[in-house]
C-alpha cells in the first residue's frame, strides 16, 4: 500500500530532483546566464548613457530577470514533459501542492543565482554603488521579489505545460501578474543604491508589497496547481 | 462643436462594435439553433 | 476484494472522438489480461482511463473499488501506467530515478538497491544517465519504478515495443514476478504470441468495445 | 425516437424586452450626447465622450465581475453545472470587447483634456492590465479538453486574476504616488453637470448594461448549443463506433 506523502517532503523530494537535473545538465547555467548577461550589456548599448545607466540599472536587473524568468520556467516543465515524468508524477498520486512548491524552489535558487551573478554585472557595467545598509534591503527585497516570481512561474508553467502553443502562452498569462513584482522590486532596489537620490528606508514598503504578493500566490498555487495540471 | 474627429471616432467605433457583436451573436444563434433540437435549448 | 477493474458501458472522449465506446471489462485479482486489437481500437485510451487520467462521460467504471465518475484521484497511488512514455528523467542516473520514485512512497533504500539487483541494473550500469541507456534498460528501469512504487494494478501499453529478444524476456519475466507477488495486469500489445504465452486471458478491443 | 423540433430562434420575451430597452436608451444617448446635451465648462464638447465612455468602463468592470463570481459559483457548486461556466465565458468575451472600446474612447478624451494619449494613471494602467489578463483567459479557454477540465482550469484562472487586478492596482498606485502627482490628471472626472447631462450619462449606463444582458444572453446559449452540439456528435460517432465493431466481429 502506497500512502499519501506530506506536502513538505514532496517539495523536497522535487526540489532536489530539478536542481539535481541542474547540476547535471548545466542547460540554465550554460545558456540562460548567458542569455541574461548578454541583455544586461545590450541594454547598455541601447541607452549608451553613463548616468541613465546607473539611474535606471535596478529596473534593467529585474527586467533581465523576468526574461530569464520565462525560459527557466519552460526549461524546468521541459524536464518533465519529455518523457511523460510530469504525467507519471499525475499517475503517482503526489500531492500536486507538493509538486508546486518543489518546482518553485527550484526555480527560486537558480533565479537568486542569477540575480546575484546580475547584480554584480551591474556593480560592474553600469557603475552602482552599494553601501551596507542598502545591502540589507537589497537581499531581502531580492528574496521576497524572487520567492513571488517563481512562485507564480511555476503556477502558469504547470499550466501551459504540455499544451499546444505553450512558448506564447506562458508569457501572456505571467507577464501580467508578475507586473507588481517588476514595479515593487525595481523601487526596492533603486533605494538600496540611492540611485535618483531615493533613500534606503523608501524601500522597505515595496519589500512589504513583495512579501504579501509571494504569499497571495503561494497558498493560490498551493490551492489550484492540482486542478491546472489535470487534462 | 470641437474635436469633432475625436467625438465622431469615439461614438463611430463603440458603436459599429456593438452593432458588429450583435449581428455575429445573432448570426451564429440562428444557425445552431436550426441544427440543434428543442430539447436542448431550455430557454424555449 | 477480487474485481480490480470493472468498467460499464463506459464511454471515454479523447479529442472529441468516443475512444471508448460503451465498453465493458471485468478484471480478477491476478489475473493478466492481454488486450489485442488495431491500432485507434482505444487499448491506450482504456489503460488511461484505468489510471484514472481521463474523465468518464458516460457509464460506469470502477477500479480496485473506486469509483472512477467520482473520484479520479485516489486510485492513482495505486496503479502503474506505463505508456509510450517511460517516464524518466534523462539527465539523472537509473539509480537516482528508482530513488526518486521509492522516497515519493517512502520505500526504503536497502529495498531500492535489491529491487535493482533483482533487475540486473547494479554496478557501472546503475549509475549511468538514462540518456545513455538503450530502449530495453530504459524500459527496464520504468518498470523497477513500478516496482518499488508497489503498485496494485500494473497498466502496460506496448512494453515489448522496440525491444529485442533479449530484453522482451527480461519484460516477461518481471511482470510474471509482479502477478506473484500478488499484483493485477493489463497488457495492450501487438506481440501476440509472445503476450499469449505471458496472459492468463486475452480480450479484443474493437472500435472502442472490448470482445473477449 | 421522438419527433425533434427545431426551433430557428434564441430570443425569448425576456431578451426581446431587453434588446429594446437597449435600443431606445442607446439611441437616447446618441441624440442627448450629441445633440441636446450642453458644452461643459471645463471640457468644452469633449464632455461628450464621457456619455460613451463611462457607461463602457462600467460594464467592462461589471462584465469581470460576473465572471468571477460564475466561476467561483462553478467551483462551489456541487453539481458543476455548466451554466455557470458558459455565463463566465460568454461574460469575459464580451468584457474584453468593451475593455478595449474604453481604453479607445478614453485615451481620445485624454489627449483632447489632458494633452496626452496616455497617462501612467493608476485606473488605466490596471485596466490596460486587466484587458491583457483576460486575453489570457480566454486563450486558457481555447486550450481544449473535456468541457469539465475547460470549465475547471479556466475558473481557477479567472479568480487567480481576481487575485492579481488588486495588486497591480495597489502597486501601480503606491508607485505615482511616491513621485510627484501627474499634474495632468487634477480635476479628472470632477464635471458639473447639469440635469440633461446627468440623465444622459445615466441613461447610458443603463443602455450599455442592458446591451450587456443582451449580449451575454445570447451568447451563453448560443455556446450551450455548441456544447449540445458535441454531445450530439458524440452520439452519431458511437452509434458509428457500434456499427464498425459490428462489422467487424
Amino acid at each position: 500500500m502506497s500512502t499519501q506523502l506530506s506536502l513538505g517532503r514532496v517539495a523536497r523530494a522535487v526540489a532536489a530532483k530539478d536542481l539535481r537535473i541542474e547540476m547535471r545538465s548545466r542547460v540554465v547555467v550554460n545558456q540562460v546566464f548567458p542569455f541574461a548577461g548578454l541583455v544586461m550589456v545590450m541594454f547598455a548599448f541601447a541607452l549608451d548613457n553613463d548616468d541613465v545607466l546607473t539611474r535606471v540599472a535596478g529596473g534593467l536587473v529585474w527586467l533581465a530577470t523576468l526574461f530569464s524568468l520565462i525560459v527557466i520556467i519552460q526549461r524546468s516543465f521541459a524536464v518533465d514533459t519529455a518523457d511523460g515524468a510530469l504525467e507519471a508524477q499525475r499517475v503517482a498520486g503526489l500531492d500536486p501542492a507538493g509538486i508546486f512548491v518543489g518546482k518553485a524552489l527550484a526555480v527560486m535558487v537558480q533565479l537568486v543565482t542569477l540575480e546575484i551573478m546580475l547584480f554584480v554585472a551591474a556593480v560592474v557595467l553600469y557603475r552602482v554603488q552599494l553601501h551596507a545598509d542598502g545591502a540589507v534591503l537589497l537581499v531581502t527585497c531580492v528574496l521576497s521579489a524572487t520567492a513571488g516570481l517563481s512562485l507564480v512561474g511555476t503556477l502558469y508553467g504547470g499550466l501551459t505545460a504540455g499544451s499546444r502553443g505553450r512558448e506564447t502562452l506562458l508569457p501572456l498569462l505571467m507577464l501580467p501578474v508578475v507586473a507588481p513584482v517588476l514595479i515593487g522590486a525595481t523601487r526596492a532596489t533603486e533605494s538600496a543604491f540611492t540611485s535618483g537620490g531615493a533613500a534606503v528606508s523608501d524601500g522597505w514598503p515595496w519589500v512589504g508589497v513583495l512579501v504579501v504578493f509571494a504569499a497571495v500566490f503561494g497558498l493560490g498555487g498551493i490551492l489550484s496547481f492540482g486542478s491546472l495540471i489535470e487534462e | 462643436m470641437d474635436h469633432l474627429g475625436f467625438i465622431a471616432v469615439v461614438y463611430g467605433t463603440t458603436f459599429a462594435v456593438i452593432i458588429a457583436l450583435v449581428v455575429r451573436t445573432l448570426s451564429q444563434g440562428r444557425d445552431l439553433a436550426s441544427k440543434v433540437a428543442d430539447k436542448d435549448k431550455p430557454w424555449t | 476484494m477480487s474485481i480490480v477493474v470493472d468498467f460499464r458501458d463506459a464511454v471515454v472522449v479523447f479529442n472529441g472522438f468516443p475512444a471508448l465506446a460503451e465498453a465493458s471489462i471485468e478484471v480478477r485479482r491476478g489475473e493478466i489480461v492481454l488486450l489485442q486489437g488495431p491500432n485507434g481500437a482505444g487499448k491506450t485510451t482504456l489503460l488511461r482511463a484505468c489510471a484514472g487520467l481521463l474523465p468518464i462521460v458516460r457509464g460506469e467504471a470502477s477500479v480496485l473499488g473506486v469509483d472512477l465518475c467520482v473520484d479520479r484521484q485516489s486510485v492513482r497511488p495505486r496503479v502503474g501506467l506505463l505508456g509510450h512514455a517511460n517516464g524518466l528523467f534523462a539527465d539523472l542516473t537509473i539509480s537516482e530515478n528508482v530513488l526518486f520514485w521509492a522516497q515519493m512512497v517512502g520505500a526504503k533504500v536497502a529495498e531500492v538497491a535489491s529491487t535493482l539487483q533483482r533487475f540486473g541494473i547494479d554496478g557501472r550500469l546503475a549509475e549511468q544517465k538514462v540518456m545513455q541507456l538503450s530502449a530495453g534498460q530504459k524500459r527496464r528501469c520504468a518498470l523497477a519504478c513500478l516496482v518499488v512504487r508497489r503498485a496494485e494494478l500494473w497498466l502496460l501499453d506496448e512494453p515489448h515495443a522496440g525491444l529485442d529478444a533479449t530484453a522482451r524476456d527480461e519484460i516477461d519475466a518481471i511482470i510474471r514476478e509482479a502477478c506473484a507477488a500478488g499484483a493485477t495486469v493489463l497488457i495492450a500489445s501487438h506481440e501476440l504470441e509472445r503476450a499469449r504465452g505471458l496472459a492468463t486471458r486475452s480480450v479484443s478491443v474493437v472500435a472502442g468495445r472490448v470482445v473477449s | 425516437m421522438d419527433a425533434q423540433t427545431f426551433n430557428a430562434r434564441v430570443a425569448t420575451p425576456t431578451t426581446r424586452l431587453v434588446g429594446a430597452m437597449a435600443i431606445v436608451s442607446l439611441a437616447w444617448v446618441v441624440i442627448g450626447g450629441l445633440f441636446i446635451t450642453p458644452k461643459d465648462v471645463d471640457q468644452g464638447d469633449a464632455v461628450r465622450i464621457m456619455y460613451v465612455h463611462v457607461p463602457t468602463a462600467w460594464v467592462a468592470y461589471l462584465a469581470f465581475i460576473v465572471t468571477a463570481v460564475a466561476s467561483a459559483c462553478w467551483l462551489l457548486s456541487r453539481k458543476h453545472s455548466m451554466g455557470f461556466d458558459r455565463v463566465a465565458g460568454a461574460s469575459a468575451e464580451v468584457g474584453v470587447v468593451f475593455m478595449a472600446m474604453t481604453l479607445l474612447s478614453g485615451s481620445l478624451w485624454g489627449r483632447i483634456t489632458w494633452g496626452t494619449y496616455w497617462a501612467w494613471d493608476p485606473r488605466l494602467t490596471t485596466t490596460s492590465f486587466l484587458l491583457v489578463t483576460y486575453i489570457g483567459y480566454l486563450a486558457v479557454r481555447g486550450l481544449g479538453g473535456s468541457l469539465e477540465q475547460r470549465a475547471r482550469r479556466s475558473a481557477v484562472i479567472a479568480l487567480l486574476a481576481v487575485l492579481e487586478i488588486p495588486l497591480v492596482h495597489f502597486s501601480v498606485l503606491m508607485w505615482r504616488s511616491l513621485h510627484q502627482k501627474a499634474s495632468v490628471l487634477s480635476g479628472d472626472g470632477d464635471i458639473k453637470m447639469d440635469g440633461s447631462m446627468l440623465t444622459t450619462l445615466l441613461v447610458g449606463v443603463i443602455g450599455f448594461t442592458m446591451t450587456f444582458a443582451w449580449l451575454v444572453l445570447h451568447r451563453q446559449r448560443v455556446l450551450a448549443m455548441q456544447d449540445a452540439m458535441q454531445m450530439t456528435q458524440l452520439d452519431a460517432a458511437l452509434r458509428e463506433r457500434a456499427d464498425e465493431s459490428k462489422g467487424l466481429k
